[in-house]
């Protein structure tokens, strides 16, 4: 196993925190991101930062109430979890442990001293793919391999629709539900039944990387997910990621500094902890700078992904004429949009 | 030279102790030479984990937390294999428990006394653990059915059942769009005593009850009677088909109150993963122990260190707590496997002459 | 559609090893309920080689003997030191999983080299590919699948035209009388247990070096389970197995299938159908009062001869 | 003898201890070939074991065995086949799920693939040798008891064994099919072959054997030549002491019995629709034993459990003094007063519970009548003790499995328990199968204590003489429809075994013999 090199000096830090993973550090995928980011952020704390980790903690809350009773024990005092499920066991030590922080992934959870949930608009991100693969599509066709129908999951297929479209109107988002997410080779085969479907480029939002090998296998394109791992070789396009330590050194210092508030903090592509990473050259270069060019304005606080009109798939409204969808309006979607096909 | 293998008398219980403890120490004598062979310090493993386990008065706390479900359910399995209704459908049973008790606590009346609340989900719990272990049951009863497969599949199919409540009908929409089934009112969360769930409380009496069900009531009596021979109880007048539905209801019921226990006390809501392998692993002490309910007691909470000493590991060694488990299955092996020195000798001859 | 049947027979395979493995397993009385933890220890083990070596065929062999390591621990204690079976077979899933994450750790997300998948890359047969619709479906799939047809035939021939296999079926049946007719029942349960988890482990390995050339810790993902329940579905036979395999395998994709035909239906109802589908056979085929069919009579007994 | 003859089989010193009994302690014993040698003993003396042992099942403790003069080990059940011997268990050792011939090679050294034709050819050569009738085609399910036991003979005869062990093969068998037995045992022996037959029947123990050597309580006593001896001598040899054995037959007047059980009509089906009783009618009064005679599977069984309540009766109705009991449960019925002593032919398969020891076994039936929800076993001890030690039951303690004890002393157990619940009627089947001698006269002396308590017996029987000496009326069964009622005193035994065989008696002065539904 690898080891979480636990410093020396662990005592004479002034932030100590303790991540509790859902995966593995290095699954090339989201654990791996997660935890990267924390070892750049202690790169960039330079000795003020140290921390412990446990990988593949179940979202048990017995299991991760114990696990970060060990690391308040160890000497943490800021607890990061990295998962959705991780939340309920944050929110009731963060009465029991007033002195510590907890900072979750996901979620609406929060107290008022010493509990924050943190997100982002990964919306923006998958927008920018969205446009690559319309300009990567032969067949019009989009495959989208998803874990399961709710808002997260339809946020992003809708933001890729409509990325998509805004390069080609006729393209086709056809989406398959797998209702797991982690099986690699439901991932499979779900990517597989999308090409044979018609299907030549690949996105999906489920936890492994066994999309890329189908679309590679079968010629077709693919965008990555959570975290820039290239597994398809010439036939990954880009892929939407996380940069957490954008938010792990804004945070840690916060904490530092003695001014931390919990605000339910929503990252964006301006703060730098959403991404794409670097399109690749099959896509044109006139596409590749509209990228740039939307990507740019996403920063500049000047591009709004959901704004109106956008017709849901059966013909209802999500968002009228001239409206822009704020982020409480953007977490009620509960509905692929037109132009996905999905049962 | 030939070794030979005979079948033991009656051993004193002094012997079989001994036995057992000797199987033990050898046990973790093997892991630690398969750990040294991976590179890892086996002294420091086993300290850790009891260091873990019972190392802080938290420690402890979180080590009975663990060990309530594992107990409870290894009690309900008791029950059910005592009957050789060999039910490894408790993961199921806890989770169908879960549901029971969560459609209590979300649709009545948050005003609901505390005690009145509870003990209507704990019935809840009850009798849709215990219908998930009756439906296998009826069917052995009746025709013979396979219940390992039969009870293995129920397990699938109520996980995705509360997958399917979890991100369709029962999602709160408060959650913000994560798929997510309401909290728990306060009035069906249970309380705690000396910082552990009264879970611990009702665990304590279930062995008690338990033992004293199987051993000393008339109903205990036909269950083991029905485990041995359906033909003979039938013969004996024996009601079977109550039988099976009182032992199953009282084996995935206890199961079921188990899953009640995770939602209410743990979980404070119902997750998918609510009985997260506790119905398998339950299966093993409850072997261990012979099916007797207060050796139970003890193998649980040996169980239970074990586990909780093992997410220690990492925190603490920086060691995969993958290593815990792998731990646990070889010591498991070992225990198993003394079992062997229980009710065999093996002797040791040298033989003069051997056919050709 | 011929894709997707195609596709049905790929989903099809590790079911098949694994039921094979298990039936050939509970066909000499013993019931193995360890097939996910050895099917997760070829899948490992299996990756690691082919990680490290870049070697195909040694691959194949340490998927092999990973899987019958495993069977050697639960036939050691269910055999030679008659332990419950039920109770043995599930420690060894605990303990196949764990090995599993840990050995695997240093490996997640890392690929199978090329020059192990280019080995195991689909590779027609020459004329029989061209038969129309079922050469595609059938005979344009990789080494894998064509192994799992010969086995299916072998193991056919063996357990139903062999000496050995009329023993076999003895020993399953009844063991004191197999003992006392002179066959070797000790031999017989620890081979077909070892055989047993050798397919097994090759089942876990066509996941983690063929389907899905890359590490990921639950490869195996509850499928050893279904192959166990498979077994009754086939009624032990090595034959019905290959098709049992491939509805059960198409069972798990057709979901998806029906979702981009549009089709609409609830993907949670249809995640649950195999395992409702495997109660309404077990429960058929005990409805039955044929004695073929039915498991071995002394499926899960553990024998000692000076036993009465 | 020993030094001209080459001894087939020579035990000598041997002793095995299983837990805590001792079977077999410092047993000798010496069979020549050609020879048919008996091996005598109560229930429980050991002679299964010692047998095993000569098989490979059991692995002897101490002592030395010498086959054809040559000392060997067995390590296991092939070792012993490989030398040539032969055993027929006592408890069937057969795959219920195959044929015959597959039966029959298994664990056989041929060819690489099962050669069917041929074999059947080879199964009906050897059957047709010796006259025996086997179907090589038919599987073991199907087959009545008889011809299991005559597969197991030519199974052993298809290996060629010039030793032949046979344990108690005559207990399940039809005179006829004894008849047919000692036919091929005869010709085994004239072959050279070396016989070693285990019986309770002492007259088949002068008929067939040579020699008898007597076990007691784990030890040799003695080795005798059949016809130096008789059969009071053989027991006392069995039981350590002169005992008088005969049975008492006490007769009632017609005003002290009146009718306790009436079965008036009774058909049952099995399942798959075939009448196994037909129209049943008889009359069981008190003080009295009503004795049903037939040959195996003649409805004995279907009878039995129907007045039990186990089983589903199709038509008729049975009385009880006046109550219909038909559709009443087992408990009902036992509340009633009507006990069942079944012996089945697997006799731990109903009636007692295998695992459990005896006074748990005890608290089988009267568990239910003890008020409130606690079990409570003292009572159970006591009367375990009683039983075990009124009916010389040889165990270790009351607190001893069943499962462990011989197969005589298990049915000792049950018919102990059945007896001690003082019930009004008692149903016994097969109560001496497997019994040995003395044991079964202990159990005649019980049930005609029980019918001098006004008790009502219905005995189903196999021994004719023991029908005729024991009963006051027998019904005679021939599938399943009543042939006729007989007064033993009025017809001879022939009589009775042509009625068995479905041929009614002509011109017999018996007014008892009432038409019995003919179909
Ligand atoms: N496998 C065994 N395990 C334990 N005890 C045994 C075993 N086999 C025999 N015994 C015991 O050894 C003794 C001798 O048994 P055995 O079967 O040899 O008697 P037997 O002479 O054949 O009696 P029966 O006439 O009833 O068949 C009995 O007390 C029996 O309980
Ligand atoms: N399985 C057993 N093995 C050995 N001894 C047993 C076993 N079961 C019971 N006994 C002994 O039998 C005796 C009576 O058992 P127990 O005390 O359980 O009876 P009880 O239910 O209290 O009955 P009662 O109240 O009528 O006396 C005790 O001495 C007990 O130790
Ligand atoms: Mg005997
Ligand atoms: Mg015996």
């Amino acid at each position: 196993g690898d080891t979480a090199a636990p410093a020396d000096d662990a005592n004479d830090v002034a932030v100590k925190v303790g991540y509790i993973f859902i995966g593995s550090i290095n699954d090339g995928g989201f654990t791996q991101g997660m935890y990267e980011g924390a070892v750049a952020s202690k790169e960039h704390f330079a000795g003020q930062m140290d921390f412990i980790y446990r990988e593949n903690v179940s979202e048990d809350t017995q299991e991760v109430k114990s696990t970060a009773l060990n690391m308040i024990d160890e000497g943490c005092n800021v607890i990061i979890a990295c998962s959705f499920g991780f939340g309920d066991a944050m929110n009731e030590l963060s009465a029991e442990y007033p002195d510590i922080y907890f900072l979750h992934f996901s979620g609406a959870m929060k107290n008022d001293t010493n509990f924050d949930n943190w997100f982002g608009s990964m919306e923006q991100a998958r927008y920018l793919t969205g446009m690559a693969a319309a300009a990567a599509t032969q067949t019009n066709v989009l495959g989208y391999v998803a874990a399961f129908p709710y808002t997260e999951v339809q946020i992003g297929i809708n933001a890729f629709t409509l990325g998509a479209q805004a390069v080609n109107p006729d393209v086709e988002v056809k989406v398959v539900y797998i209702n797991t997410w982690g099986d690699a080779e439901k991932e499979k085969t779900g990517a597989e039944t999308l090409l044979n479907a018609g299907a030549d480029v690949i996105c999906y939002h489920a936890d492994t990387t066994a999309s890329q090998l189908a679309a590679a296998e079968a010629n077709a394109y693919v965008i990555g997910w959570n975290y820039p791992k290239n597994d398809a070789g010439e036939y990954y396009l880009t892929a939407a990621y996380w940069r957490p330590e954008m938010y792990y050194n804004y945070a840690l210092q916060s904490i530092i500094d003695g001014t931390f508030t919990p605000e339910s903090y929503y990252g964006t592509m301006a703060d730098g902890l959403i991404n794409i990473d670097e399109v690749s050259d099959v896509v044109p270069q006139d596409v590749r700078d509209r990228i740039a060019d939307v990507q740019a304005q996403m920063m500049a606080g000047e591009f709004n992904v959901f704004e109106g009109p956008i017709y849901y798939a059966d013909g209802s409204v999500l968002c009228e004429e001239g409206q822009v969808l704020d982020r409480a309006g953007i977490w009620s979607i509960n509905q692929e949009i037109k132009g996905v096909s999905a049962i | 030279m030939r070794f030979r293998i005979t079948k033991r008398g009656d051993i004193p219980h002094k012997q079989e102790m001994l036995i057992r403890i000797i199987a033990i120490c050898l046990s973790i004598v093997f892991a630690g030479v398969i750990l040294l062979a991976f590179g890892l310090n086996p002294v420091n493993i086993f300290s850790t984990i009891i260091k873990g386990s019972v190392g802080s008065q938290i420690r402890i706390q979180q080590t009975a937390m663990r060990c309530i479900p594992l107990l409870i359910t290894s009690l309900g399995i008791i029950v059910a294999f005592k009957m050789k209704f060999w039910n490894i459908g408790a993961e199921g049973q806890i989770t169908m428990g879960a549901f029971g008790a969560t459609w209590v606590a979300l649709n009545l009346s948050e005003s609901l006394p505390m005690p009145v609340m509870l003990l209507l989900m704990m019935i809840a719990a009850t009798v849709c653990g215990g219908i998930w272990a009756f439906i296998p049951a009826i069917f052995k009863a009746k025709m013979g059915t396979n219940e390992t497969i039969f009870t293995l599949m129920m397990n699938y199919i109520a996980i995705k059942f509360v997958t399917y409540l979890q991100y369709g009908p029962w999602m709160d929409p408060s959650q913000g769009g994560f798929p997510k089934i309401a909290k728990f009112p306060a009035n069906a969360v249970l309380p705690s005593v000396l910082g552990v769930n009264i879970g611990w409380i009702f665990a304590i009496i279930f062995v008690v009850l338990v033992y004293l069900f199987m051993n000393h009531t008339k109903k205990g009596y036909e269950i083991a009677v029905v485990g041995e021979s359906v033909e003979t109880a039938r013969y004996a007048g024996m009601n079977i088909s109550r039988i099976i539905i009182v032992s199953t209801i009282i084996s995935g019921g206890l199961c079921g109150i188990a899953g009640m226990i995770q939602a209410s006390a743990i979980e404070k809501t119902l997750i998918a993963n609510i009985a997260g392998g506790y119905g398998f692993t339950a299966i093993i002490p409850a072997w261990l122990s012979r099916l007797n309910a207060v050796t139970c007691f003890f193998v649980c909470v040996a169980f239970a260190m074990l586990i909780q000493g093992g997410t220690y590991l990492q925190v603490s060694l920086g060691i995969s707590s993958a290593v815990a488990s792998v731990v646990q299955g070889l010591i498991l092996f070992f225990v198993l496997g003394s079992e062997f020195f229980l009710q065999y000798k093996v002797s040791f001859s040298k033989n003069v002459k051997e056919v050709a | 559609m011929i894709t997707f049947l195609a596709a049905c027979v790929v989903a099809s395979i590790p079911l098949l090893f694994a039921t094979v493995g298990e039936l050939i397993t509970e066909k000499a009385g013993n019931t193995n309920l360890g097939v996910e933890g050895m099917m997760l220890m070829g899948a490992v083990m299996a990756f690691v080689t082919s990680y490290n070596t870049g070697s195909a065929l040694l691959t194949v062999v340490v998927a092999i003997v990973a899987g019958a390591v495993g069977a050697l621990l639960y036939a050691f204690l269910t055999i030679s030191l008659r332990a419950n079976q039920i109770v043995t077979g599930l420690t060894l899933t605990i303990f196949g999983t764990g090995f599993a994450k840990f050995v695997g750790q240093p490996y997640l997300g890392k690929g199978v080299p090329t020059e192990v998948t280019v080995v195991f890359a689909k590779k027609p047969i020459p004329l029989l590919s061209d038969i129309p619709a079922f050469g595609k479906i059938f005979f344009n799939q990789d080494i894998f699948v064509y192994f799992a047809y010969i086995m299916c035939i072998v193991f056919a021939i063996y357990m139903y035209r062999t000496r050995m296999g009329v023993n076999l079926k003895a020993v399953g049946e009844n063991t004191a009388a197999a003992d006392a007719s002179g066959i070797n029942v000790m031999l017989y349960k620890y081979v077909h247990v070892l055989i047993g988890g050798a397919l097994c482990g090759l089942g876990g390995a066509y996941l983690s070096i063929v389907r899905v050339p890359l590490w990921q810790e639950d490869i195996v993902n509850g499928r050893g389970w279904i192959a166990v329940a498979l077994v009754i579905f086939v009624a032990w036979n090595p034959i019905k197995a290959f098709f049992g395999a491939i509805i059960f395998g198409g069972l798990s994709i057709l979901g998806m299938q029906l979702q981009v035909m549009g089709v609409s239906f609830s993907q949670y109802i249809f995640d649950m159908v195999p395992y409702v589908c495997t109660i309404l056979i077990v429960i058929f085929s005990t409805s039955q009062k044929r004695k073929e069919g039915q498991a071995p009579a002394d499926l899960s007994n553990n024998y000692f001869r000076e036993e009465r | 003898m020993a030094d001209m003859v080459k001894l087939a089989i020579e035990m000598k010193h041997i002793s095995k201890v299983f837990g805590d009994v001792v079977a077999n302690d410092d047993v000798n014993l010496q069979v020549m070939p050609g020879e048919v040698h008996a091996l005598l003993g109560e229930n429980g003396a050991g002679k299964t074991t010692l047998m095993n042992m000569l098989s490979g099942i059991y692995t002897p403790d101490t002592g030395e065995i010498l086959i054809n003069g040559e000392p060997v080990t067995f390590h296991s059940p092939g070792d012993s086949i490989r030398l040539g011997i032969g055993m027929i268990h006592q408890h069937f050792k057969l795959v219920d799920v195959m044929t015959a011939k597959d039966n029959i090679v298994i664990g056989q050294k041929t060819s690489l693939f099962t050669k069917g034709k041929e074999l059947s050819r080879k199964v009906r050569e050897l059957s047709d040798r010796y006259g025996l009738d086997i179907d090589p085609d038919k599987k073991v399910y199907e087959m009545s008891v008889g011809e299991k036991q005559t597969l197991e003979i030519i199974k052993v005869l298809y290996r060629g064994a010039n030793i032949l062990i046979l344990d108690e093969p005559t207990a399940v068998l039809t005179p006829q099919e004894i008849k047919k037995l000692f036919k091929v045992i005869r010709n085994m022996k004239e072959q050279g072959c070396a016989i070693v037959i285990i019986t309770h029947k002492l007259n088949e123990v002068m008929e067939i054997s040579d020699r008898v050597t007597v076990l007691r309580k784990g030890k040799s006593i003695d080795t005798v030549v059949t016809k130096d001896v008789n059969i009071p001598k053989l027991i006392e040899m069995m039981v350590g002491q002169k005992v008088e054995l005969s049975i008492e037959k006490k007769k009632y007047d017609a005003g002290e019995k009146n009718a306790i059980l009436r079965v008036d009509g009774l058909t049952v089906k099995n399942d798959e629709g075939k009448n196994m009783l037909s129209d049943v009618t008889f009359d069981l009064n008190t003080h009295e034993i009503l004795g049903v005679a037939g040959v195996a599977n003649s409805g004995q069984k279907e009878l039995c459990e129907s007045i039990a309540g186990l089983v589903k009766t199709d038509k008729g109705r049975i009385f009880f003094e006046d109550e219909n009991i038909v559709g009443k449960t087992p408990r009902d019925i036992i509340k009633l007063g009507i006990r069942m002593g079944f012996i089945p032919e697997d006799r731990l398969g109903m009636g007692l519970v295998a695992g459990m020891d005896i006074v748990h076994n005890m608290i089988l039936k009267d568990y239910q009548n003890q008020p409130g929800i606690i079990l409570h076993r003292g009572p159970c001890t006591e009367q375990a003790q009683k039983i075990v030690d009124s009916l010389d039951i040889m165990t270790p303690s009351i607190y001893t499995p069943v499962k462990k004890l011989s197969g005589g002393n298990i049915q000792k157990v049950l018919l102990g328990r059945e007896i001690d619940s003082a019930p009004k009627v008692l149903i016994t089947a097969y109560a001496v199968r497997g019994l040995d001698i003395g044991a079964s006269y202990k159990i005649y002396d019980l049930l005609n204590e029980q019918k001098a308590k006004g008790v009502g017996v219905l005995f189903v029987g196999e021994d004719l003489d023991v029908l005729m000496d024991l009963c006051d009326r027998i019904v005679v069964l021939c599938h399943g429809e009543v042939i006729g009622i007989v007064d033993p005193d009025e017809v001879t035994k022939e009589d009775i075994g042509l009625l068995m065989t479905g041929q009614r008696l002509e011109g017999t002065s018996d007014e008892n013999t009432e038409k019995g539904g003919e179909a």
